[in-house]
């Protein structure tokens, strides 16, 4: 499996606050990826900086063997890579169908917009029939449906979502991430950040570990679910 | 049948203040800026029209397109290489980066046209319609159509062209926009320069109303604030009814307090609806945080 | 839990430090202000003014920095104070026969009440709209003036001239700012070190958290916002004296607002000293614009603003706590664009 | 019975618009006891501890602090009564020094001493989470977990009775989870009741006596912390009925 993404030893921060330390880790094409860890270890500040959001201090970032560390988020997203934020942040004064075609802003070929546009509304049926809804008034799980619709329509070839559960049910939570596993399925590689620990890594091939801004574990899902420390602390028994 | 025909002259004024606030809401809701350059930026359109009538005897509303374009070039200039500098700092600094620039632009226009009053009149000023024994010029339902045809022009705009999407989905959320590929520097430019080219545009329009010289902006700029607030931060059928609304309100005050109270009435106006009811009628959630 | 007393001596002996470097400060102080009380006889009239205006602007930047720097409320329109003191002791004065020191009193009595009426409801608002919604009120307030009768509309009005010989009447002017810059730099350094100025910083880095803390931030934000209106007030009431004639556009002018904003910005908001330093640097600068650029002197203005805001977002005092360098100016610009 | 417990909360809900946050939640504090508060995202936690520090306002209900009723009184007066709270995502002065966040809460708290005692107590703080080597510097230079411990800070200096910690945990490793665990049970002996909302169970289990759980804002279990772990409601709810087939599967990773 060709890699599709490489971070090599990125260290990033805010202005004084260093957050991410030496942090490496590769994701092959269609790979589906999990970052794992609790509140504040510094997993978001990876997600910024791996979609350009954030410059990092150290360290390089390359895209099929491509340097795109100063890249910045509008490229990257042209090149194939597009993250659903987290908190959902929906254009939330204007309709799910304008957030959509939002979602193809950098596309030019309006045939390819409209067949993915449909290939959402399949994926997520419940937003069927609320295309012309203000995105504000949708439900919690309707707008996380919507955001992660948006991300789609870029049409990309490594999608990153970021506390997919947060603020949700943990049933819909649950058909949430079975509808990313259709994704994956359909070749697009997935990385996804997670606090719910259980959840997520049922659906993931390979999985990192963060603590303190650092990587202090990773490997395939089944190991991890076996392992006793990740049991102790991040299992809740 | 005075106040009738006071009322009614209130809606026309009216209509050139939705135009004038329109503008000055789209640049504050997209990059939360708030432009005190906003009223000379009209007033130098209006003077770019004086000039094409003086020197070619071109018919103000002619000259709208070029006040327009004339604004759009400078506007764009000025965000891309002024104001994208600074936009992300505190409300202290872009209040006072504008007021400079508007030192500026004051002083350059009374070096270039010196402080004497300008006023636009067209050949056919003086001619009217008359209703019973309201008269209402020509001029002035020249400038309330071409005032909320720029206005729906925008509005249009924003609703159904690319651009004007990226625009309105920056408003929301700069980050998500940058997310889904929006460049923010470029919409930035781009939306401060159709808000110049809106404030360029209505500056014949301001010169056939009223007479003008470099120093009237700061009120005008004011005039704006208080539509927008009134109508709603980002809604331009907000602006539309603050402005009918303000210009109705100022033009029924005379009435009661004499000619003199208009731009009192406006500003009272103002502190009574920020602390009843900061939204305005059509507003998002009022721009209310204090960027540190 | 035991205190490691090796490191509580160090606490103390820093404690020694700072005290000695601000006895140092102190006799400074003193010394400048024995050396400017002897200008009135050792300079020209010119420059007694210019020095006169200097003390003016640092009061007036000193007073904004009550409620815009220390309590983080941007109050853009604060000259409202500035014309209102000016209006009430020219009106006391030339009206009503009130002698100099009443017609202050009255000014400042009047500008503190005005501030704490206005600030009820005003101070709901933050950040643009408290700022423009100050705005407004000067301009609500100028056109009120300008229309009443009793405040004399437009022409303004025209105080009783002052007796005594010019030297003299420089000499009294000159002392008036200094003690109205005295007061209120006084009042910031002890506002700078007392539970009522904690309370304001808390309200400015984070208004929430400070309620939570048990701050009355309402009591204290009005309390801040009417100590600020009375001291400008005041220092209104000896422009007026001191100008013998007021109208409208001259003491309600937004240029004097900004001026003295920008000189609290540029010499560093919420410190102590820095608004003195800035009023000193921006008018410094604006008398050399004035005798080399005649025509373009406000234009100059209005690009030192435009200068001093990319450059120097944090203001003097945000260098002088990092290194003064171009590489922390160039991160300023940095941080600030898009 | 609002005479013996230190906190009473009772009937308490919140409407926000159409959406019920909160559905008739009570619960009592006794003095000198560490209560656990868990439940799923968006349960409702938060939106309790707003309520009880004043920052909201319930749509219906009553709270009493030592039987005195204190629903609808305004933050800085219920935080005056001692009643600190520090929050999900830290809230410290960041243009302030460490020295001078903890020193706010000492002038404003619960005790108005002598200056002279306040240093003294601040630096003991300070000393106390191990902060004094950067008393001087400005919050804005720490680390999200160092931010906390300025929060925690702050409130200990205010010489609450009562104390709410939202996820105060969060982003610390093993070394300083154990740290801060000394250091509540230390403040808890003295006296103080502590109201936890945490998400890492092992945290729940060893440090609180009794756990309340919510779930969509109702109140659906109250009891020490193992026995409201096997609640069949609890584990349904929180831990997600997906929870349910993989346990049973493989013989339960219950401990």
């Amino acid at each position: 499996m060709s890699t599709l993404l490489e971070v090599s030893q990125v260290s990033a921060g805010y202005r004084d606050v260093q957050i991410l330390w030496d942090v490496s880790l590769r994701v092959g094409d269609g790979e589906s990826v999990a970052v794992l860890g609790a509140n504040g270890v510094g997993k978001s500040t990876l997600l910024k900086t791996m979609a350009g959001l954030l410059r990092p201090i150290r360290g390089r970032i390359r895209w099929k063997n491509q340097d795109i560390t100063r890249v910045d988020p509008a490229a990257r997203v042209r090149l194939g890579m597009c993250l659903v934020p987290e908190g959902k942040r929906l254009f939330v004064g204007m309709t799910v169908r304008e957030n959509l075609l939002m979602g193809a802003f950098a596309r030019r070929n309006g045939v390819e917009v409209r067949r993915d546009l449909e290939r959402v509304l399949i994926l997520f049926p419940a937003l069927r029939d609320k295309l012309h809804r203000i995105a504000g008034t949708l439900s919690g799980g309707e707008q996380q449906m919507c955001a992660i619709g948006r991300g789609l329509m870029a049409g990309p070839r490594l999608l990153f979502l970021d506390e997919l559960s947060s603020g949700l049910a943990p049933a819909v939570t649950e058909a949430l991430l079975e509808a990313v596993a259709e994704i994956n399925g359909q070749g697009v590689a997935v990385v996804m950040v997670e606090q719910d620990v259980m959840a997520v890594l049922s659906h993931a091939h390979r999985a990192y570990l963060i603590e303190g801004g650092r990587i202090v574990m990773e490997g395939k899902s089944a190991d991890l679910l076996a392992n006793p420390l990740i049991k102790k602390n991040y299992l809740a028994l | 049948m005075l106040t009738l025909e006071l009322l009614i002259n209130g809606m026309l004024l009216g209509g050139l203040y939705a135009c004038v606030a329109v503008s000055f809401s789209l640049i504050w809701g997209v990059m939360n800026l708030i432009n005190l350059a906003h009223g000379t930026m009209i007033v130098l359109g209006a003077y770019v029209s004086f000039m094409l009538f003086r020197a070619f005897g071109l018919d103000p509303f002619l000259s709208i397109p070029v006040a327009a374009v004339t604004l759009f070039l400078l506007g764009y200039a000025l965000q891309r290489f002024v104001i994208n500098l600074v936009v992300k700092g505190s409300v202290f600094m872009t209040l006072i980066l504008t007021f400079g620039f508007n030192l500026l632009l004051v002083n350059a226009l009374l070096a270039i046209f010196t402080a004497d009053t300008r006023a636009l009149t067209p050949s056919y000023a003086g001619l009217g319609v008359a209703f019973g024994d309201i008269r209402i010029s020509y001029v002035r339902l020249g400038v309330f159509a071409f005032a909320l045809a720029l206005t729906y022009l925008l509005n249009l705009f924003l609703g159904h062209t690319r651009m004007g999407q990226a625009i309105k989905a920056t408003s929301f959320d700069q980050e998500a926009a940058q997310l889904v590929g929006v460049r923010i520097r470029d919409i930035f430019s781009l939306t401060f320069a159709i808000g110049a080219a809106l404030a360029g545009a209505s500056g014949p329009l301001l010169g056939m109303l009223h007479s003008f010289s470099p120093v009237v902006g700061g009120t005008l700029t004011m005039k704006a604030f208080v539509v927008v607030v009134l109508g709603g931060l980002g809604s331009v059928p907000g602006a539309v009814l603050g402005g009918l609304t303000l210009g109705v309100v100022e033009h029924l005050s005379t009435l009661v307090l004499g000619s003199g109270y208009q731009d009192a009435i406006s500003f009272l106006s103002l502190l009574v609806i920020l602390i009843l009811r900061p939204t305005g009628f059509l507003g998002k959630k009022f721009y209310a945080e204090l960027k540190a | 839990m035991d205190v490691k007393t090796a490191r509580f001596d160090t606490h103390v002996w820093e404690e020694r430090r700072a005290s000695a470097r601000r006895a140092v400060s102190w006799v400074l102080l003193v010394v400048a202000a024995v050396s400017l009380l002897a200008a009135p006889y050792a300079l020209s009239a010119y420059w007694v003014r210019v020095l006169t205006t200097i003390f003016m602007y640092g009061a007036l930047a000193s007073a904004i920095n009550i409620i815009a720097g220390f309590t983080g409320y941007p109050a853009f329109g604060h000259v409202v104070f500035f014309g209102v003191g000016a209006y009430t002791a020219a009106l006391a004065i030339a009206r009503w026969g009130w002698s100099f020191w009443p017609g202050t009193v009255l000014a400042a009595a009047v500008c503190g009440g005005f501030g704490a009426i206005a600030g009820l409801p005003l101070l709901r608002l933050r950040g643009h709209y408290f700022a423009v919604a100050t705005l407004g009120m000067n301009e609500a307030t100028r056109a009120l003036v300008e229309n009443f009768g009793f405040t004399g509309g437009g022409t303004g009005v025209i105080l009783p001239s002052l007796r005594g010989s010019i030297r003299e009447i420089n000499a009294l002017f000159l002392v008036l700012m200094l003690g109205v810059l005295a007061a209120v730099v006084g009042f910031s350094y002890w506002l700078s070190r007392s539970r009522f100025g904690y309370g304001c910083r808390a309200i400015r880095y984070d208004e929430e958290a400070a309620a939570h803390c048990g701050i009355p931030t309402t009591r204290y934000k009005v309390a801040a916002w009417t100590i600020s209106a009375s001291f400008t007030g005041t220092i209104g009431a000896i422009y007026a004296y001191w100008l013998g004639y007021i109208e409208p556009s001259v003491v309600f002018d937004m240029n004097i607002a900004v001026k003295f904003f920008v000189m609290m910005l540029l010499g560093g908001a919420g410190t102590v000293f820095g608004p003195l330093l800035g009023a000193v640097l921006v008018e410094g600068i604006g008398i050399l614009s004035w005798s080399r650029f005649l025509t373009f002197h406000s234009a100059v203005f209005g690009l030192i603003i435009v200068a001093v805001i990319i450059l120097l977002p944090g203001g003097l005092a945000d260098l002088a706590s990092h290194r003064f360098s171009l590489r922390s100016l160039l991160r300023n610009v940095q941080e600030n664009r898009v | 019975m609002a005479g013996t417990s230190l906190l009473e909360v009772r009937g308490v809900s919140k409407w926000f618009g159409g959406v019920r946050a909160l559905d008739d939640v009570s619960f009592h504090l006794a003095p000198g006891e560490i209560l656990g508060l868990i439940g799923p995202n968006g349960a409702g936690k938060t939106t309790l501890i707003n309520i009880v520090s004043g920052n909201l306002r319930a749509s219906s209900g009553a709270m009493w602090f030592r039987g005195q009723a204190i629903a609808g009184l305004a933050p800085h007066r219920i935080a005056g009564l001692g009643i600190a709270r520090s929050f999900q995502i830290s809230k410290a002065f960041l243009g302030m020094t460490v020295e001078e966040n903890v020193l706010v809460g000492a002038l404003f708290g619960t005790s108005n001493g002598r200056s002279g005692d306040r240093k003294r107590d601040v630096y003991k703080i300070l000393c106390l989470l191990g902060l004094e080597a950067r008393r001087r510097d400005r919050v804005h230079a720490l680390n999200v977990a160092d931010r906390k411990k300025v929060d925690l800070g702050r409130s200990l200096a205010m010489k609450p009775q009562v104390l709410l910690l939202d996820e105060l945990m969060a982003g610390l490793n093993p070394v300083e989870l154990e740290a801060l665990f000394g250091l509540l049970r230390e403040i808890n002996h003295q006296g103080v009741g502590l109201i936890v909302i945490e998400h890492v169970m092992r945290v729940i289990v060893s440090l609180c006596h009794r756990v309340i759980v919510l779930h969509q804002g109702q109140k659906i279990a109250d009891g020490p912390p193992v026995q409201v772990m096997h609640n069949q409601r609890v584990i349904e709810a929180y831990l997600g009925a997906k929870y349910q087939q993989s346990t049973a599967g493989r013989g339960g990773l219950t401990s």
